[in-house]
């Protein structure tokens, strides 16, 4: 299945094959990572104009542009679509897939099969969710949480969207399991565990949340498509049935799966934050080993979504516990990483920026996740604007600006050009002003008491609405011209040579773009752990190999 | 510069890499079943007496005989990888077969058990279903789902092994060559492992 | 923050204080020695790198420590939370329902309305159900919220400390118009309590209408309008001289004329008949007599 | 009294053979017809009858893991695997038991 290459090993693996059917059933990791990375950023496109429409709604008390109905379609749509098209996939699928082979000193992942498997199952899930917009009785208007009840009666096409989320996990499964195999049998000679990339460890936490949390709400989602159809009370109370039940159910999968966004995130800025550094990284086993803890702690925490569902106080004073336990072993990576900067000889490039607007943005995301996590607190603020503006936080300001920080850090690596600095600071600098604006504003008139999913609001919330909406117009501008810069320069960029940033983790060795099966000498490692930078001179040896491009 | 080809390779034969992705992926298995026995339990403690009443209806005989039946299969299957592991194919293939029947009778014996209920009414949607007692008709539903979801996982397992036997006849299973064949056992041995526990659920507990 | 409309803001208020100093003095330092060190580290002025591996003595002091200021948030949040669910034997009992989308509140004496009125500095317990899917009844001001959860009985208590009228609001997610299922609590001096809480005759307190007071207090507003808007259902405005286009439960198309056994249907068994454009989402009420039936009926011929 | 089986079943057997395969086989049907009788002994659906059918089902599922999916003759990572999946799955079961059984 792989030896059909003949090609010299110099070329890249864009040129190894040509045409369409030559990427769409291909075994290359890297190719089936920019397959992911297309797909993704067409639904991120599409998630992102339904978070701006609602942002525009909002603008102002009353209806606006739509019916209550529309919104509410609109929320449950751009959520479902951000959480399970786009982030849950996005770095594991895009970086894990390309990276991770190379960092570990292999060809390809494990698996290569289901991994193109996978990619299938992602697109047939990705059709099924978007075929509720063109048939049926109208995209699913229950909210991407789908409770029971409301799931049930909605006469809406719910059922088509939770088969969609179901096909999905298994996507994301497989993605997991092919990780795990991979970390387990694909490490080059003579890395041991503790002498892996941080942000392999990361996949690899993840991968355990993938593997044992989705199944779960895998069944869970198809017993409501069940109910539906056969119209039995498993969830609905008329019939019997226990709405409580599938909110257990459903969170003891999507609070881990916020790890499962997060872990790989935090893996990555511990890769950029030493090459800008120049130094080795604070901390490596307490990062590595945090990662994994976090993973664990986060299974055990899933009640505090429903602490005022009438939960019995010593479930609740349980689940408020662990949840304080988690911020422990994610504040040690914080300061970890903070160290890490500490007397290094600091390069300061975009991606590097990103990671730090990385922090700053995880940190209101986490330290508001404290208060959710109070029993007292999160009695008021829970389903408030508060809690979204928490999430936004952690997901977009932490796991998508460091999606983006790494395709400013891999951009030479994957398309083998350089892009337009200046641009990508000013992209930077308003997607992040705009950002604060937006969700800082929420997070205010949050605990002011507005709830979410309000299509319209009292008046005494329009001011910072307001605020909220206009900051969302800058957000767009800067990503609209990250986009544009980037995409301009994978195609014009300059050159760029093997190891723009002086990095000295195995995917700095090999070429940009690498070659189809990756290396084309045996990888350097340094007895002293991944981030020994005085292997760099062995390494930037190379840098003279002629790139074909 | 001559092509380096790396030591640990995903294009590799990598016989112990393909099982350990099987038993994640009967991980997987385990706690989507999981997620049913969850519902199973909360639904036996607040419905309990409706439950107990209902498991009457179930034929604990046709439940001791598929328990036994799966049992067999999966001695058959071990026994055949066994066989293989020691290079006797025929043998391995005549216990393949064995699998097979014990699969087949498995199925048609829960074909009746089915019929036999549905005859009775004690289906969703029918009349009778629908005058039974709230915790009885849910006693059901967990019925059908947990059963027809392993009764697929039946077919799906019968499918693998009948491949197993396809490749050993092929030539593509061999001696030292039976990871496929290895991992087509697991799977069929997770099968009984679920069935192991719904058999009390569902059967005994009345 | 920090007013005291109800016993439990200053607890609340007093863990978001706590939690929010320690945010803010994490959050300001740390982004703070990020810059620091991203200025000072620059590799123009520090050409040379020093590697530290780590440092066991920072680890278990940054772990030690975050543990510590956990625990104490927790502490604060648990003992808030201790209290909200530990309501009193003596306080006052209503019965509080919430469905698609309005509120109604059912006090001992058997009252019934639509915004909740209570007495200053004394202990109300509100008993919370819902006829159709999961609302939440919360009141920003009193910082509490609780879910009403369909097929089980949930509860939440307070007391109000501070007259005035504040709003109450529904924060779980339930349908179309979840943001409008607006109401409000009136807190009153006892007196002016006791007084209201007597005077008034039972289940009647808008107008004089009986019919009118039945829809309200059923939440039929919450779908139906009587000015010819359609909110979420068909408008009742001029409904006993409509013909209505339905879809049976059995798939057919048909055009009824509307008379009172038609309503009488509607309000019983509404999914045997759904009107054409609109969904299977008006929950069926069988709790009201003959005579109120007629009574409703009366009214809805006043709408012309 | 099973594991001292397997304890002793291992001091004969360290790679698989029909003989373990059958020894298993054998055990698994004693305990199925153990079960099918508790059931009737202990009368249906008390504590103790749930918690026997239970024990009994669990140590069946040990030897399916153990003799037939050759659990014994493999790596330790996947014996650590199998336990962390258990582990797991009790703590769902227990901490929504905490839930229901207080509410
Ligand atoms: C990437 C996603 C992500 C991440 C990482 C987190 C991280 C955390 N989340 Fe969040 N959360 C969500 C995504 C995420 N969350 C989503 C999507 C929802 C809503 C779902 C919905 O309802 O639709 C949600 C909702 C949510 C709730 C439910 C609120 C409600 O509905 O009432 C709670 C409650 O406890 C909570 C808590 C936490 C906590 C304690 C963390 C912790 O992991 C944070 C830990 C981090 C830090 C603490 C900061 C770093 C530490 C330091 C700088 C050191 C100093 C710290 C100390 C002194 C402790 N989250
Ligand atoms: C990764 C996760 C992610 C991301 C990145 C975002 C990004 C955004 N989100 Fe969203 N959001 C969620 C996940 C996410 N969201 C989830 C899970 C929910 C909960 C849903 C629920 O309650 O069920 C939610 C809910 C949610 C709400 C609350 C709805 C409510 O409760 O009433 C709002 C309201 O403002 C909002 C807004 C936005 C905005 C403005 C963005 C900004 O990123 C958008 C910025 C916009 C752009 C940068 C647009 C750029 C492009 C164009 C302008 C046009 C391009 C043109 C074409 C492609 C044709 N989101
Ligand atoms: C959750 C929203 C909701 C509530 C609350 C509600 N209804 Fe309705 N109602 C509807 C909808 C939607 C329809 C149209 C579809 C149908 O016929 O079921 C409707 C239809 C009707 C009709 C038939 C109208 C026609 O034009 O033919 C009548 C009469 C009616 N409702 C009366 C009531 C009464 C009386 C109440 C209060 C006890 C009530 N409704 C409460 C949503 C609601
Ligand atoms: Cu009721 Cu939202
Ligand atoms: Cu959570």
């Amino acid at each position: 299945m792989s030896e059909n290459h003949t090609s010299n090993s110099e070329e890249s693996f864009y040129k190894s094959k040509k045409g369409l059917a030559s990427w769409i059933f291909t075994l290359d990791h890297k190719r089936i990572a920019l397959l992911y990375l297309y797909s993704i950023a067409i639904f991120f496109l599409v998630g992102m104009t339904l978070g701006f429409i609602m942002r525009l709604e909002l603008f102002a008390p009353g209806g606006q542009l739509m019916n209550p109905r529309t919104y509410n379609q609109m929320f449950t749509f751009h959520g479902v679509i951000m959480i399970f098209l786009v982030i849950i996939p996005s770095i594991p699928a895009v970086f894990g897939n390309f990276m991770l082979p190379i960092m570990l000193g292999t060809d390809d992942v494990a698996l290569p099969k289901l991994n193109l498997f996978s990619w299938w199952l992602y697109v047939i899930g990705a059709v099924m969710a978007l075929s509720t917009l063109v048939w049926g009785n109208g995209p699913a208007d229950t909210g991407w949480t789908f409770y029971a009840p409301y799931s049930v009666t909605s006469d809406t096409d719910v059922s088509m969207l939770l088969l969609a989320a179901f096909v999905l996990g298994f996507s994301s499964i497989l993605t997991g399991l092919n990780f795990i195999v991979t970390i387990h049998r694909l490490r080059a000679p003579g890395m041991g565990w503790f002498k892996m990339p941080l942000f392999a460890w990361g996949l690899y936490a993840t991968a355990w949340i993938q593997l044992l949390a989705t199944p779960i709400v895998g069944i869970t989602l198809l017993m409501v498509v069940v109910e539906r159809s056969f119209g039995i009370g498993l969830f609905n109370p008329a019939l019997g049935g226990d709405p409580i039940l599938y909110q257990h159910l459903f969170w003891i999968y999507s609070h881990p799966v916020v790890y499962v966004m997060i872990l790989p995130a935090m893996g990555i800025i511990s890769e950029i934050i030493p090459t800008s550094a120049q130094r080795t990284i604070f901390g490596y086993k307490a990062i590595a080993l945090s990662s994994m803890a976090i993973a664990f702690l986060g299974y055990f925490v899933w009640g505090h979504h429903m602490f005022t569902t009438g939960m019995s106080g010593e479930a609740a004073i349980v689940f408020s516990f662990v949840t304080f336990l988690v911020a422990i072993p994610t504040a040690i990576k914080v300061f970890n990483w903070i160290a890490t900067l500490y007397k290094g000889s600091i390069h300061i490039t975009p991606n590097l920026l990103w990671s730090v607007a990385f922090v700053f943005n995880f940190l209101i995301g986490g330290l508001t996740g404290l208060i959710n996590g109070a029993l007292a607190t999160d009695v008021h603020i829970h389903d408030t604007t508060y809690i979204v503006a928490h999430f936004h936080y952690t997901m977009f300001g932490g796991t998508i600006f460091v999606f983006f920080g790494a395709l400013h850090y891999w951009f030479p690596k994957i398309w083998g050009r350089m892009y337009n600095t200046k641009l990508a600071y000013w992209a930077l600098g308003l997607v992040f002003f705009g950002f604060n604006v937006m969700y800082g504003a929420m997070l205010v008139v949050g605990i002011q008491g507005m709830p979410r999913r309000y299509f319209d609001y009292l008046p005494e919330f329009e001011h910072l609405n307001k605020i909220s909406t206009v900051g969302s117009w800058f957000l767009v501008f800067g990503i609209l011209l990250m986009i544009f810069n980037l995409v301009r320069s994978a195609r014009k960029g300059k050159k760029a040579p093997r190891n723009p940033w002086n990095g000295v983790t195995l995917e700095w060795q090999v070429p940009s773009p690498p070659p189809l099966h990756n290396f084309d000498h045996a990888p350097i490692l340094s007895e002293k752990g991944p981030y020994d930078f005085s292997i760099l001179g062995e390494i930037n040896k190379y840098e003279t190999t002629k790139i074909d491009k | 510069m001559e092509h380096y080809k790396v030591p640990n390779s995903g294009h590799n034969r990598d016989d112990e890499g393909k099982k350990m992705g099987m038993w994640l992926f009967l991980f997987t298995e385990i706690l989507l079943f999981g997620g049913l026995f969850l519902v199973y339990a909360v639904y036996r403690f607040q419905f309990f007496d409706q439950f107990k009443v209902i498991a009457e209806h179930m034929n604990i005989t046709m439940g001791a005989i598929n328990t036994v039946i799966l049992i067999a299969s999966s001695l058959t299957v071990a026994l055949s990888i066994t066989a293989m592991k020691k290079g006797n194919n025929k043998l391995a293939v005549l216990l393949l077969f064995m699998t097979l029947a014990l699969a087949a009778g498995f199925l048609v014996n829960k074909y009746f058990e089915w019929t036999n209920h549905i005859d009775h009414g004690l289906f969703m949607g029918n009349d009778v279903f629908n005058e039974l007692a709230r915790g009885e008709g849910m006693f059901l539903f967990l019925y059908y789902f947990m059963t027809g979801l392993h009764g697929i996982h039946v077919i799906v397992g019968s499918v693998l092994l009948a491949m197993v036997i396809y490749k050993i006849y092929k030539g593509k299973i061999n001696q030292p060559n039976l990871v496929f064949h290895e991992n087509a056992g697991l799977y069929w041995h997770l099968v009984d492992l679920i069935w192991i526990y719904l058999f009390p659920l569902f059967y005994l507990l009345h | 923050m920090f007013s005291n409309a109800s016993n439990f803001t200053n607890d609340v208020d007093l863990t978001f204080a706590i939690i929010i100093g320690i945010s803010l003095f994490f959050l300001i330092g740390l982004t703070f020695l990020m810059i620091y060190f991203m200025i000072k580290y620059n590799h123009k002025k520090n050409p040379v790198a020093t590697d530290i591996p780590g440092h066991m003595g920072l680890e278990i002091l940054w772990t030690v420590i975050p543990t510590i200021l956990v625990l104490v948030m927790f502490y604060y949040g648990w003992a808030g939370y201790t209290k909200m669910r530990t309501a009193p034997k003596d306080a006052i009992q209503i019965k509080a329902t919430g469905r698609m989308w309005s509120w109604t509140f059912e006090y001992e004496n058997g009252r019934v309305t639509d915004t909740l009125v209570i007495p200053l500095n004394k202990a109300v317990k509100l008993n919370l159900f819902s006829n159709d899917v999961i609302h939440s009844l919360y009141i920003p001001a009193f910082r509490v919220k609780e879910d009403l959860v369909p097929g089980d009985s949930n509860w939440m208590w307070f007391i109000g400390q501070q007259i005035g009228s504040y709003n109450i609001l529904c924060a779980e997610y339930c349908g179309d118009r979840h943001s409008y299922m607006i109401s409000k609590v009136d807190v009153l001096f006892p007196e002016e309590y006791e007084k209201w809480y007597k005077s008034t005759p039972k289940k009647a307190l808008y107008g004089a209408d009986a019919g009118q007071n039945l829809l309200k207090s059923n939440g039929c507003f919450g779908c139906h309008s009587v000015d010819g808007k359609v909110i979420a259902a068909p408008s009742f405005k001029g409904i006993m001289t409509r013909i209505s286009e339905v879809k049976t439960d059995k798939g057919e198309e048909a055009f009824i004329k509307v008379d009172n056994a038609y309503i009488i249907r509607s309000i019983e068994d509404p999914n045997k008949e759904v009107v054409e454009g609109f969904g299977k989402i008006m929950p069926a009420n069988n709790n009201l007599t003959e005579k109120e039936l007629e009574q409703i009926i009366d009214y809805l011929k006043t709408l012309k | 009294m099973t594991t001292e089986n397997s304890n002793n079943m291992s001091e004969d057997v360290h790679q698989p053979s029909y003989k373990l395969d059958f020894m298993t086989f054998g055990f698994l049907l004693i305990l199925t017809a153990l079960t099918i009788w508790a059931s009737y002994a202990t009368g249906g659906t008390t504590v103790l009858a749930v918690s026997i059918a239970m024990t009994i089902a669990t140590i069946k599922a040990s030897l399916v893991v153990i003799n037939f999916m050759h659990l014994r003759f493999d790596n330790i990572v996947y014996k650590i695997f199998v336990g962390v999946v258990i582990v797991l799955f009790l703590s769902f079961m227990l901490m929504m038991a905490v839930d229901y059984a207080y509410r």
